[in-house]
Parts: C-alpha cells; structure tokens; sequence
C-alpha cells in the first residue's frame, strides 16, 4: 500500500472536512442559541454566495462587497426573525424545523430570481490546481487556505463567544433560555444577533466553495453535506462541529478510494450519513454534544 | 347550515361508530365517489386525465403514506421518495424476473419490500426523536437513490439506466389509455384511503396518535412504543412503495432513479403540512394543492406578462411561493387545510349560531 | 292504529294489546352509556310482569300505594306500568323535594314501597324512614355508591328484574280484574297554598281525556316524545306515558340533566311540550348566543326574522299568501329558521304544547313564525290537563283556547268553572276539600279568574283569590300584570302588590343570563346578582320596561289605574327551596308579602330605599343570610287620553 | 375526621414490598433507606416537602426507577428491571402531575387508548374494520362508556381534550388510568391546582374508585389536608427518608412530620 497516496488522500480529506464544518458552524450557532435546527443554512450560503459574487461582477470592490453582502445577510436574519421565528415562538421545535425546510425553498428561490441561476466563477486569485510538495503526496493550495480561513472564523467566533456581551448572552442562552431571559436578555435580539452572524459565517463558506466549485445551486446541497457533520460532532459544540467535519471528509475520501471502487463508487453521498446513523444508534446526542434527558 | 342533525340518534355503537356517523357526511362521500367514477371519465379529456389527474392521484397516495406516518404517528421523515424508489424497482424486478407475474403481484411486492426497508431505516427511531429522525431518514434517501443508481442489477443491466416499465393487462385488456389508467390508479387510491382512515380509527391508530401526542404517557399505559412506531413506518412505506410504483408504472411509463430523489421527498413532505398532518383529505388537498398551484403560476405567468416570461424564472418564483406556503400554514394553521375545512364544516354544523 | 277504548279501558290492559300489536317497535329509550338503549313494547310488558311479581312478593296489593321518587327513568315508568298491574295506585313525587315534603306525602299516601332512582334519594328516605312505619321496602334504580349500604329494606331493581322464579300469581288474572274506574295514578298538587292535596285520576279519566287529544293531534305510533318533565307533574304523565300507550309511540329519556339539550338534538321529538319559561329561556339564550355572531350573519338573520314575522303566522295557518312571499320565507326557512331550529332540535316538532302560566305573544309568536306549530292549552291536574286548547289555524297568543272536546267551560262571577269526562275522582283523604271544589252538577271550580271571548276562546286574567281592588274602586289582578312584565325577557319574576292600595307596585327579578350578557355589552362590572340587581344602570334598564307596560296598561279602560307606580329590585332570586315559589315555579304571594312586608310598606310610606335581611337556603341545604339596602324607583304614569306614538 | 366508611376489605394482603431501597442520580441521592409496603385495597398517601423524593418514590413503585440498592417485591416476587410498556401489563396505571393527555383525541378515544393493552392487535381486521376488528372496538367503547358515566363526564364524550377546562381534563386523565383495569393505581398530585369543588370532585371519584372497584391507589401531594381525609394511610418523606408512616391522625400529630412541614400543612 502506497503510504504516501494514504497521506495525501487522508489530507486531502480533512481539509475538505474543515469545509464541511465550515458549513456546519452555521447550523451550530443557531441551534446552539435557539435549538431550531436551520435547514435553510446552504440556502443562505447560496445567497450569500451568489449576492457577493455578482457584486463583484458589478465592480465593486471585494472588501466593500463582502461588507455590502454582510448588511444584506443582518437584514435578512432580521427579516427571517420577524417573518418566520416570531410568530412560531411557542411551537415544537420539529414544526420550526419544518418551517425551515420552507425558508431554505424561499431562500433557493429568492436567490436565483434576484440573481440568476448561472455558475459564476469566483477567483480568489488563488489557482486550483496549485499544490504543495511534501515528499510524494500532493495537498492542494486552494484546499490549505480554505481550511486557514477556516480555522479563523472558528478562531474569531470563538473569541466572540467569550469575551463580547452578546456573546456570552449567546453562550447562556444555550445553557439554559430561562437563566438567560430572566438576566434580561430578550430572546429576539439573540435571535436576530445568531441569525446574523450565522449568516456571516454562511458568506464566508460560499466564498470559499463558492471559488472551489464555481457559484451555482449546486452549492446550496453542500448544507446536505453538513447534517452527517453535526451530528456525529453534536448540534451544540464549535469544537465538535470541526471534529465532525475531519471525520465525515477523511472518511468519506478513504472510504470513496479505498471501498468506493468495490460498490461502483459515488459513495460519498451516503457515506457520511451511514457513519452519523452509527453515531446515532450509538450516542445520539453527538460526540460533543450535551446529553438529552427527559423528565418523567 | 346543510347539516340537519336533529334525529338522527344512534341506537348501537355500531352506528355511532360508522365511518360517516352523520347522514349528510355519507350523502357527500357517495356523491363525490360518484363524480370521481362517472362525471369524470365523461368530461375530463386526456390532458386532464394523464397529466393532472392521474399523477395528483398517484402523489396523494405518496403523500397517504407521508401522513400515516407523520401525521398520525408523528415521526417526520425526508427519504419518502426512497421508499417509493423502493416500491416501484422491487416491483418492476419481480415483472423482470418472472413475466407472468400480473401487475397488481408486482405492485403488492413492491409495496411490501418498500414496507420492509421503511422498518429497517426506521429502527433507529427507537433512539432518536424529531430531525435527528429526520437525517436517518435522509440517509435512507441518498444510500437508495445511490444504490439504484450505481448497481446495474437493479436496472436489468439496461445500457442507461432508464427504463420503460412494462405494460400492463388486467383481466386481458391493456391497461394503456389515460381513461383506464385513471380508473386503475383511481381504485387503488380510495382502496388504500379507506384502510387508513379504519386504521386511524381503530387500536391501531390510537396507539399512533398517543405515541405521537405524548411518547411517555403512551408507554405508561402500556403501549409498546417500538413495536407501534416500526408498524407505522411499515404500512407508511407500504403505500409510499405502492406510490412510487404507481408513479413509474402509470405516471411516467418509466423506472428510474431520478424520479425518486430528495426533491421529490420534499414535495411530498409539503404536501402532508399544507394539506393537514393526521387527516386523509389533507393528503388530497395537499396533493391538489401541491400540482395545480404550479400550473396556476404558469398561466398566470404567461398571462400577466404576455408569454414573456421565462419558465426557468417562473420555477424559482414556484419555490418561494412553496417555501412561503409552508411558513404560511406552520404559521396561521399548523393543521393544514384539512383543519381549515374542518373549521368550516363544524361552523356549517353550529349555523346560523356562531358558537 | 285505530283502536277502541271501550275494551282496552285501563293501562294494564292497553299495555299488554301494545305489546301484541307493536311488537318489536320501540316503547321507551334512554340514552346510557353513550347510545340509546332501546326498549321494545313487548319486552317492556314482560319486564313489567316480572317486576309486577316481585313487588307482588314484597307485599304489594290491589289499592296499595307505591311512592315513584326520581328523574325520567325507564325503570320508574316501569315501576308504575306494574303497579297498575296489580293494581297498586302510583304515587309520583317531585325528585328535587326534601325529605319533609316527600315525608309529608308518604305519610299522608300511607305508601308502602317507594321506587327511587339514586343514592341521593335513598338517602332522603332512611332520613325519614323511622317516621313511615308503613313503608316497607325501598328499591333504587341506579346501584352507584348504593353497594356498602347494609339496610335490608332497600334493594336494587335489578335484583328483581334478574331473577326469574316461577310465577305464584296470575298476573293475566290482576290485568282483567282492572277496570275503568280503579284509580289509575294519584297526583300531588303543589297548591300554591297550604300542603299538596292527592288528586286521584281513574282509568277513565286519563284514557277517555288522552284518546281524544292523540284524536285532536293524530299522534301515532312514529311518534318521539322526550321525557325530561318532573314526573309527579300531570303533564308528564298525559303527554309521554298515556299518550304514548294509547298511540304507541316512543319515550325517550335523556342522558343526564347537562346532557339535556345535546339529548334533544339527537332524538328531535315530534312532539314537545314545554312550560313557558322553557320557551323564554331558549328563545333568549338564542338571543344572546346570536349577539356574538358576525355582522352579515347577524343582519341575515334580523332580516329573516323580520320576514318569519310577517309571513311565519299566515304560511303555518294555511293562508293564502303572495307567492314572493312564501319564497322569500322559503329562502328563509333554508338559511335561518331550518338550521335554527335543528340547533334546538325542534326541527321534527308536528305538535308543540305550553301551559301552566301565561306566555309572553311575542316569545309565542316568534316560535309559531320559524314553523313550529306551538299551541296553548289550559289545564289542571284535576281536569286530567285537558280544559281549553288551541286548534290548528286558530291561534291567538292572548288567549288559552276554545273548550276541550267533551268539556264544558262557564264563567260566573270572573271566575271559570269547567265539568267533563276528565273530572277527577276527589282528593285523598280529603272530602271536604272536594266537595268545595266539585259542586253538585260536577262543575269543577279553577279559582282562576277569566272571560271567554267573542270567537269562543278561554282568556285567563288571574288567580280569582288573587284578583283584589284598589282603593279607587277598579280591579288589580297581580299576575296580569306581573305576565305583562316578565315578558320582556330582562325580568324573570316580579311580584305586584295594590290590593286595597292607592297604587301599584311592584318587586322585580331580574334574569341573570340577560342582564349580565347585557352588562357585557355595555361593559357594565359587577360582581354578582346582588351587586347587579343593585346597580342604578339595571334600575333604569328596568324603568324602560315597565314605563312601556305602564303606556299599555294605559290603553285599557278596566286597568288604567293598575299602572305600576313604584319598583325594586329584589337582592335574591325567589327560590323554591325557601318557599316562595311552588315546585312549579309559580309565586307564593302570601308568604312573599309577609316575609318582605317592611318592603311593601317601604313602598306606601314613600320611603326611597329599605335595608332588609333575607335567610337563604343554599343548594346543600345549608342556611345563611344575606342583606341589602334596596332602592325604590318611582314610575310615571299615563293618563287614559295620553296617546302612545 | 376520615370520610371513609372503614368497613371495608381487610387491607392485610402486602401487594408491594419495598425494602430499604436506595435511589440516587449521578451523586445526588433521591431516597435513601426507604423501606415500604402497600397493603391491597387501601389508599395510601406519600406526603412531603417540595424535593422530599415523591415523584422518586413514585417511580420506583411504577418501576421507570430502579433502585442501586434495596428490594422491590410486586405479589411476593421480586421485581427486577422491566421495560416502561411493561409496567400497564403488570396491573400498574397512573396519572402525571402536569397533564400528559393525548391532545389530539376526543375524552372517549382517550380513554379508549387506555384499554389498548387489553385489545388484541391484527393489522388486517382493524384496517378492513372487519371481525375482530370491529367487534373489539365495539366491546370496548362500551366499557370505556362505563367509566365515562362512572366519572360523569358523558356531556364531554365527544369533545378534544385540548378544549376542556383543567379540572376536566385530571377527570379524564383518571379515567384514562382506570381503563386499564389497574390493580394499583398511583396519582401524581391529582389534585395540584384544583379549585374546592374539583378537589372535593376529584376525592369523591378517588374514594369511589377505590370501593366499587377495590383497588389499590397510591397518591402523592404535597396538600396535607384533602390528603389526610381520603387517606387510609399517610407516609412522609422528606429529604428522601421516610420520617413517618401510619394513620393519618397518628402521622398528624408525630413531631417530625410537624417540623418538616413546617408552615407547608
């Protein structure tokens, strides 16, 4: 067996995997915060995504893209909380779920009317096909600063949790939403403030996908990509949503290499989710995640 | 206001248990019955039967299942569209492999090995609850789409995976015009809609709804919460397997894979939240809903904007205009239409009086 | 069925014909456990004989009486169709009675069985038990909470209608020795006055009286009557039990008491008779409800009844009327009247009585306009009911009808004297009182004051005793006056007082449910009935009536002077449980004037308000007091030439 | 005074037999020592301060519990670890503190599903409604009618649960229990915030449940009063050890129990 192959491959895969979790903050921030699990987050990055790419195409300047795109996602997590959340405050949490599965449509939709539904290239200036060398294994460029992005974003959000009010607002909010409501703290800022901030990170994620795969619709299935994440890492944990993300993209690279050739290969598209299901049947509440218990 | 209730008192439980216990009700049910078997094979024309009505019949059906298993038993799934997959290739394999097997054989195969895998993708509710049930379903989606997909077996070995399903005779004439088509999927659909609403209205259907309304108290009483949540994904992918037969078989005339992927899951899940979750005529109404609101925006389209517009724009106004449906009835009525009709009839019940 | 009652003259033996001609059709419902349970004529006859047996075994005889206490229930009707078997007499008392009263009666009827429906009646007896020496057993219908009970005198019916032990009587024999002038049932009358008197009715008079109304009304054996009405009262035992023996038709008996409505509903009787203060209270609780619908509803619905007005009344007659007329009625009838009175469950109603009290002609009307064929008579218990009674197409609200068929009907002095085949036997034990109401040609006197009109009708005024004078000489009747304001709907009693007086006055009840959805809608507060009745805004809502009643009273030379000077409102309900009304509801006015006499002098010594304690008996029996500072309002009255706009 | 009539089965037969069980969650103990018998027929009441161990002792008794430590005899045989569906089959029902109805039935179907353990399942007949189908639906509405009429509730037959008032739905809730035909019967605060006339309500039933039907209930509250009334026996718990155990009259007046219910009874 070619270790060297081993090596890349297994690279390879996690720095895909640091894409993945890419994803799956988004989801971990919301549900973290609100316990709504947010199946609209690939919609938002495909809106994102598409919005800052066709700023772009307009000419406007990439700093003052992003920023532009980063207004549009506040105003609509805001939108999203006035519209969507408000009204189903009290409900189960599977009938906000269900409500999300809508938003994602509305969002799919909105994105491709406001914009279009061509691929657009996104260049970062950074090439493709550029590699390092390290012995015989190849790890693509583009992959390495995607995963430095990466790691960034978790790095600043993780700041942010600690040390901004809001954040730690956030952080007691999803220990306990009484604790938090009684220090004060209305339930539809953090809301807003989440939705945002998810929204952010689902800017930064197209970005990064967006310039891997060319910005098209197909980016908003990538959201698929992150539930095995989240729930092999747990819904609630940052750390975990990044584990997650290792362990779906090294296994599924490995298992696409090195079973893939035996079943036809394209395994890639359940793989993930067959782990999470073991993970389930094993520990549903994730690797990371906070034990469930129901009072009788 | 139609509804003249005085007299009509019940002497044994068998009548006051009867599926319409009200006159009027049964007097409404014959009717329609009667206009589905006679006034519509009269009047509707081909385009009507084989594009509108026989699939809306056909996704009622998908969606029948959705509702069983959702709506009355109260696990959400996203793989629907997997066990109808399941459905409709077990049951063109069986033709494939034994010729003389009559169709309906087929189907009922179908139904019944969609039934099987729905129970094993299913098990892993006995652990997990809400969406983290909905991504095991999820995965039933993709490793079934995957696995038609990529073993040619499955398809016969047919060089693209695309194949013409094989026609059908039923008691020696063909079953190949829409008008015999309707009439086909039509039996089957009001056939399977009764069996749900006696099981919805018997023990069975009961131990759903308590499982559905309160897992703990359920137990407490005795209700085995394995045993009554595995029957329930059976029999709802029985009918969605049945379903994704009926689609592949009279729908589009061919068996293939991407006729079964997860939009196709999701459409059906709308379908059971607008048409109302834990009622059979929502899943009708959903189905209705869900093929001619498409229809509508296209005339309107057209209409409006002179044929200018774009069909590709008019699908992404489709999407919002679902996603927005959805929000709209988890929103103002959780329950869907088949509430919304209901709120309408109990008010026809209490008229002139408001309360 | 035509059938001749020469034959089958008594009960037991139309029963056992019924059992042979309706066989298999049903005679008695009762809605238990959630369907109604039905019960056949021939499988009613047999429980009958098997229960005649066993009460036979505990020592029932021929003329013995056997006390009927409880709520409509088919194995009380059944204790009284075996009865009369062996020909016992049946002794219904009224089920919300205390245990004095049913001791008073008990005593007085030497029972010597009491059939019971429940516990709570059960109860009632052992209390008084001690002081019946004569009664022997008591059997309860309903067992619940009756199981610990170790008393040998009482056992449950069942037990009886289980066992099934070889016959040591020949009931066919007890069935023939019946004949038409046993005594078929005695009747307490709560006299408005003094204790209850036992009205005795033969076979005659019940059998003889009821062939000729079921003639009258063409009852049949399709009949559904719905049994909810005391069973102590005459009516009930006319209306369901002999009706329903001599046309065959069906009892139906209701659930429970809060299922009473949804009951009715479900059967929707072809046959309703109901007091007239059932009548208000639906037609106002209908009011209420609809006040709350939405505004095109509510404009729809005035609309129809404007149209049921004019056009309900000629169309039930069989008038001719223009046919635009009866379409715009038809329309009505499809969106309103027909949903409305399927909502009360009138919409089979052939037939609608009421009785017992005057009924306000507006309530009347407007129940006659939806199409409900609502008819008046005028009875007694001693006329076996029947004395006047409207006839089809020949209606007129302020009256009781013309004469009953086979009834003669004189008025000598103001008061109404009747004499016919219903005439009852005589009061138990009672000669004296018998002989002061029957005179010697068996006119029958009804102490109510009336005239008969030209088109031949009864019109009741008063009670005769009640009609006085006032000092300027002109006739006070209280109780026309008193009708005239409670149909208003707002007043649910009132008491007037000017006998030998200058002016009348009068003490007002209010009706809770009106005013108080009246308070709502002007969002008036109040905490309850006492602070409403007290509130100035009730006062002045009061006023408006009785000035309009006063303006009417205007018109008519005889009562001019008999315009209602002055008003309260009482601060409690007139309750029957403390005596001031009958068990039919009807106002004991001796004993209100004495226990509220420094209120009626208030009013002669132009006093504006008088502070009074009252004693009360709660539901539970338990005694307490309550007080209050009344006010007294003054009235304006009109003159004879003032003219009403 | 009891309102109890006291002539009534000899309550000598132990049906339950806890011996000095020990409960506790991670570190926290629950109950510690508690030892416990229930004698068939009586009503017997587990009083005690908030956090006392009630719903603990509850739980053991139902079985959702296990105890690390200590006995639990059910008829005179041990009682190991059983699956929760188990529990109903045993002869074991109860009602929950805070409603837990299944709202989206009517009261009948309610109590209907209560009797689901004693109907036999058969997919084919129920779904053709035919045979067995039919028939047992038809048997045994007639016994939920029972219970219906028993609990006087028949104006609300028909009517969703969701819609009924509180004291209502308890009501329902109890029938729900009864329809299993339940040997022992345990009342999680069937009281808990009741007004007067549902609590006396609410007592009536529990009492009549107990001596038409015999059976055995076992109710927690933390209001002495009405408890004391029904009760043939009380048991205090308080901080997850059983500090008296007796007569509700002898249990009143005990030192102990005075102190930890200070100003609570």
């Amino acid at each position: 067996m070619d270790w060297w192959f081993f090596l890349e491959v297994f690279v390879g895969g996690l720095l895909s995997g640091v894409m993945y979790s890419l994803v799956a903050l988004g989801f971990v921030l919301i549900f973290k915060a609100s316990g709504v699990f947010n199946f609209a987050q690939g919609a938002m990055v495909l809106f994102a995504a598409l919005t800052f790419v066709r700023l772009l195409e307009m000419g406007i300047p990439m700093l003052a893209a992003i920023g532009v795109t980063m207004v549009i996602m506040v105003i609509l997590a805001i939108a999203i909380e006035r519209i969507v959340l408000r009204p189903l405050v009290n409900q189960d949490l599977i009938i906000l779920f269900m409500a999300t599965i809508g938003l994602n449509y509305f969002i799919e939709g909105m994105a491709q009317l406001v914009w279009d539904s061509k691929v657009h290239v996104l260049d970062l200036g950074i090439d493709e096909y550029d590699a390092f060398e390290i012995g015989e294994a190849f790890i693509n460029k583009f992959d390495v600063y995607a995963a430095l992005i990466a790691g960034g974003l978790v790095l600043v959000l993780s700041l942010f949790f600690r040390y901004t009010v809001i954040g730690r607002a956030l952080r007691a909010v999803a220990d306990d939403h009484q604790a938090a409501l009684s220090v004060g703290i209305p339930l539809r800022t953090i809301w807003i403030y989440v939705w945002s901030t998810a929204g952010i990170v689902a800017l930064v994620a197209g970005i990064v996908w967006g310039s891997k795969l060319g910005v098209q619709f197909a980016i908003s299935s990538v959201a698929l990509k992150a539930i095995p994440v989240l729930i092999i890492g747990g819904f609630t944990s940052v750390p975990g949503a990044i584990l997650g993300g290792l362990i779906v993209g090294c296994g599924e690279k490995l298992a696409e290499v090195y079973l893939g050739g035996f079943v036809g290969g394209a395994i890639e598209n359940w793989f993930p989710y067959m782990l999470a299901l073991l993970v389930l049947m094993i520990r549903p509440e994730g690797i990371f995640g906070e034990k469930i218990i129901e009072r009788v | 206001m139609f509804y003249r209730e005085a007299g009509q008192f019940k002497t044994s439980y068998k009548k006051d248990q009867a599926i319409l216990p009200i006159f009027q009700d049964k007097i409404a049910m014959v009717a329609m019955l009667l206009f589905c078997f006679i006034v519509i094979p009269l009047f509707a024309n081909d385009y009507w039967l084989a594009s509108i009505l026989v699939p809306f019949l056909a996704l009622s059906l998908a969606a029948l299942g959705l509702n069983v298993l959702t709506g009355y038993a109260g696990q959400i799934s996203l793989g629907t569209a997997a066990f109808m997959a399941v459905g409709a290739f077990a049951s063109f394999n069986l033709q494939v492999r034994i010729p003389e097997i009559p169709f309906l054989v087929a189907f009922l195969w179908g139904g019944l090995c969609a039934a099987g895998v729905g129970i094993l993708f299913g098990l892993p509710s006995l652990r997990i609850k809400g969406f983290y049930l909905a991504v095991a379903t999820l995965a039933a989606q993709f490793f079934i789409e995957w696995l038609f997909t990529h073993f040619d077996w499955f398809t016969n070995y047919s060089t693209s995976g695309v194949i013409t399903a094989p026609p059908m005779t039923l008691l020696g004439f063909a079953i190949d015009n829409p008008l015999s088509k309707y009439f086909l999927v039509l039996s089957i659909v009001v056939i399977c809609a009764f069996f749900v609403r006696n099981l919805a209205r018997s023990e069975i259907g009961r131990a759903w709804m308590a499982v559905r309304d309160m897992d703990i108290a359920a137990e407490a009483i005795g209700i085995n919460l394995m045993k009554t949540k595995l029957l329930a994904f059976g029999v709802s992918s029985f009918l969605c397997g049945l379903a994704g037969a009926l689609w592949a078989y009279v729908v589009l005339g061919t068996v293939e894979p991407q006729a079964f992927d997860i939009a196709r899951s999701f459409e059906i899940l709308f379908m059971v939240v607008i048409g109302g979750l834990g009622s059979v005529s929502g899943a009708f109404l959903g189905a209705g809903f869900m093929i001619l609101l498409p229809i509508l925006l296209n005339n309107l389209g057209s209409l409006i904007t002179g044929g200018t517009i774009s069909t590709e724009t008019i699908a992404h106004i489709e999407y919002m205009v679902f996603g927005a449906f959805i929000i709209f009835f988890l929103i103002v009525e959780p329950n869907g239409l088949a509430r919304l009709w209901q709120i309408g009839k109990e008010k026809l019940r209490l008229w002139p009086f408001p309360y | 069925m035509k059938r001749d009652f020469v034959a089958l003259d008594t009960f037991p033996k139309i029963l056992k014909n019924n059992a042979e001609i309706y066989k298999g059709r049903p005679s008695i419902r009762e809605k238990e456990y959630g369907i109604w349970q039905t019960t056949t004529w021939d499988a009613f006859y047999n429980r009958a004989l098997l229960l005649a047996e066993g009460f036979y075994d505990s020592g029932l005889r021929r003329g013995d009486k056997i006390a009927i206490i409880g709520d409509n229930r088919p194995n009380l009707y059944l204790s009284i169709a075996s009865a009369q078997i062996l020909g016992a007499i049946p002794v219904p008392c009224y089920q919300d009675s205390v245990a004095s009263e049913i001791e008073y009666i008990l005593e007085h009827a030497e029972a010597k069985l009491a059939i019971v429906e429940n516990q709570e009646q059960v109860d009632k007896l052992l209390e008084i038990k001690e002081k019946l020496p004569l009664l022997k057993n008591i059997f309860y219908d309903d067992p619940r909470g009756l199981e610990k009970y170790d008393v040998k005198e009482i056992c449950s019916l069942d037990v009886i209608l289980d066992k099934n032990r070889e016959m040591n009587i020949d009931l066919d024999k007890e069935i023939n020795k019946t004949s038409k002038d046993d005594i078929s049932i005695m009747l307490y009358t709560s006299g408005t006055t003094g204790r209850p008197k036992g009205v005795l009715l033969s076979y005659n008079n019940i059998v003889s009286v009821t062939s000729i109304a079921c003639e009258i009304e063409k009852t049949g054996p399709d009949d559904e009557v719905v049994a909810y009405l005391p069973m102590a009262w005459v009516g009930d035992n006319i209306f369901c039990v002999a009706q329903s023996y001599i046309s065959g038709f069906c009892i139906n008996c209701p659930e429970s008491r809060d299922t009473l409505t949804l009951d009715m509903r479900e059967i929707g009787p072809t046959y309703y008779f109901a007091p007239p203060r059932v009548w208000e209270g639906m037609h106002t609780q209908l009011m209420v409800r609809m006040q709350d619908a939405s505004k095109v509803k509510l404009w729809a619905f005035n609309f129809f009844m404007k149209v049921a007005k004019k056009w309900g009344n000629p169309i039930l007659d069989k008038k001719n009327v223009p046919i635009l007329a009866r379409l715009l009625y038809g329309l009505g009838y499809f969106l309103i009247y027909g949903p409305l009175k399927n909502n009360l469950g009138l919409t089979r109603v052939r037939m609608a009585y009421t009785a017992g009290e005057a009924m306000g002609p507006d309530t009347f009307l407007f129940y006659r306009s939806l199409g409900i064929n609502l008819k008046v008579l005028y009875g007694q218990t001693e006329a076996t009911v029947f004395v006047s009674l409207h006839r089809d197409g020949d209606v007129d609200p302020n009256t009781v009808g013309p004469a009953f068929p086979g009834v003669d009907i004189k008025v000598t002095d103001g008061e109404v004297f009747y004499k016919g085949s219903g005439v009852f036997k005589g009061y138990y034990k009672n000669e004296d009182a018998t002989k002061e109401t029957i005179d010697k040609e068996g006119w029958v006197k009804t102490g109510d004051a009336g005239v008969i009109d030209n088109n031949g009708h009864l019109k009741i005024i008063d009670r005769a005793k009640d009609v006085g004078k006032l000092n300027s000489g002109n006739m006070f009747a209280p109780k026309y006056i008193e009708n005239k304001l409670k149909f208003c709907g707002i007043i649910k009693e009132a008491v007037a007082f000017g006998d030998n007086k200058d002016f009348v006055t009068c003490f007002v009840n209010i009706d809770l449910d009106a005013v108080a959805s009246w308070a709502e809608r002007n969002n008036v507060a109040y905490s309850g009935y006492i602070d409403l009745a007290g509130q100035s805004s009730v006062y002045d809502l009061i006023a408006m009536e009785i000035d309009k009643v006063n303006r009417d009273l205007s018109q008519d030379t005889e009562l001019n002077d008999s315009q209602i000077k002055r008003f309260l409102i009482l601060h409690k309900e007139l309750d029957a449980d403390d005596g001031e009304l009958t068990r039919t509801n009807k106002v004991r006015r001796g004993l209100i004037s004495e226990r509220y006499c420094m209120l009626v002098d208030a009013f002669y010594n132009n006093k504006n308000n008088c502070f009074i304690e009252t004693e009360v008996t709660f539901e539970d029996g338990r005694k307490g007091s309550i007080s209050a500072d009344l006010k007294i309002k003054d009235m304006n009255i009109y003159d004879l030439k003032d003219q009403v706009a | 005074m009891s309102l109890k009539n006291q002539n009534l089965i000899s309550k000598s037969e132990v049906i339950m037999n806890i011996k000095n069980i020990n409960l506790s969650f991670g570190g926290l103990k629950a109950l510690s020592g508690v030892s416990l018998q229930i004698k068939k027929g009586e009503i017997l009441a587990i009083i005690g301060p908030n956090g006392a161990g009630k719903s603990s002792m509850l739980n053991v008794i139902s079985g959702i519990y296990v105890p690390q430590e200590g006995v639990v005899e059910w008829k005179g045989k041990r009682r190991n670890k059983i699956a929760p569906h188990d529990i109903a089959r045993m002869g074991i029902a109860r009602t929950f503190q805070n409603i837990a109805l299944f709202k989206g039935m009517s009261a009948l179907e309610n109590i209907l599903t209560g009797r689901n353990i004693l109907m036999k399942r058969n997919l084919f007949m129920e779904m053709l409604y035919m045979g067995l189908g039919r028939r047992q639906e038809e048997e045994h509405r007639k016994k939920a009618e029972e219970i219906i009429d028993f609990l006087e509730i028949q104006s609300i037959r028909k009517t969703p649960v969701a819609r009924l008032p509180y004291g209502m739905q308890k009501r329902v809730e109890l029938g729900r229990a009864l329809a299993l035909e339940p040997e022992l019967l345990l009342l999680d605060e069937p009281m808990a915030g009741m007004n007067v006339e549902e609590k006396e309500d609410m007592c009536r039933f529990v009492l009549d449940v107990n001596e038409q039907f015999g059976t055995t209930i076992v109710l927690i509250e933390h209001d002495m009063g009405v408890v004391m009334d029904i009760s043939d026996r009380v048991v205090v718990l308080d901080y997850g050890i059983k500090i008296a155990d007796g007569t509700p009259d002898k249990v009143r007046s005990e030192k102990k129990v005075i102190d930890a219910y200070l100003g609570v009874g």
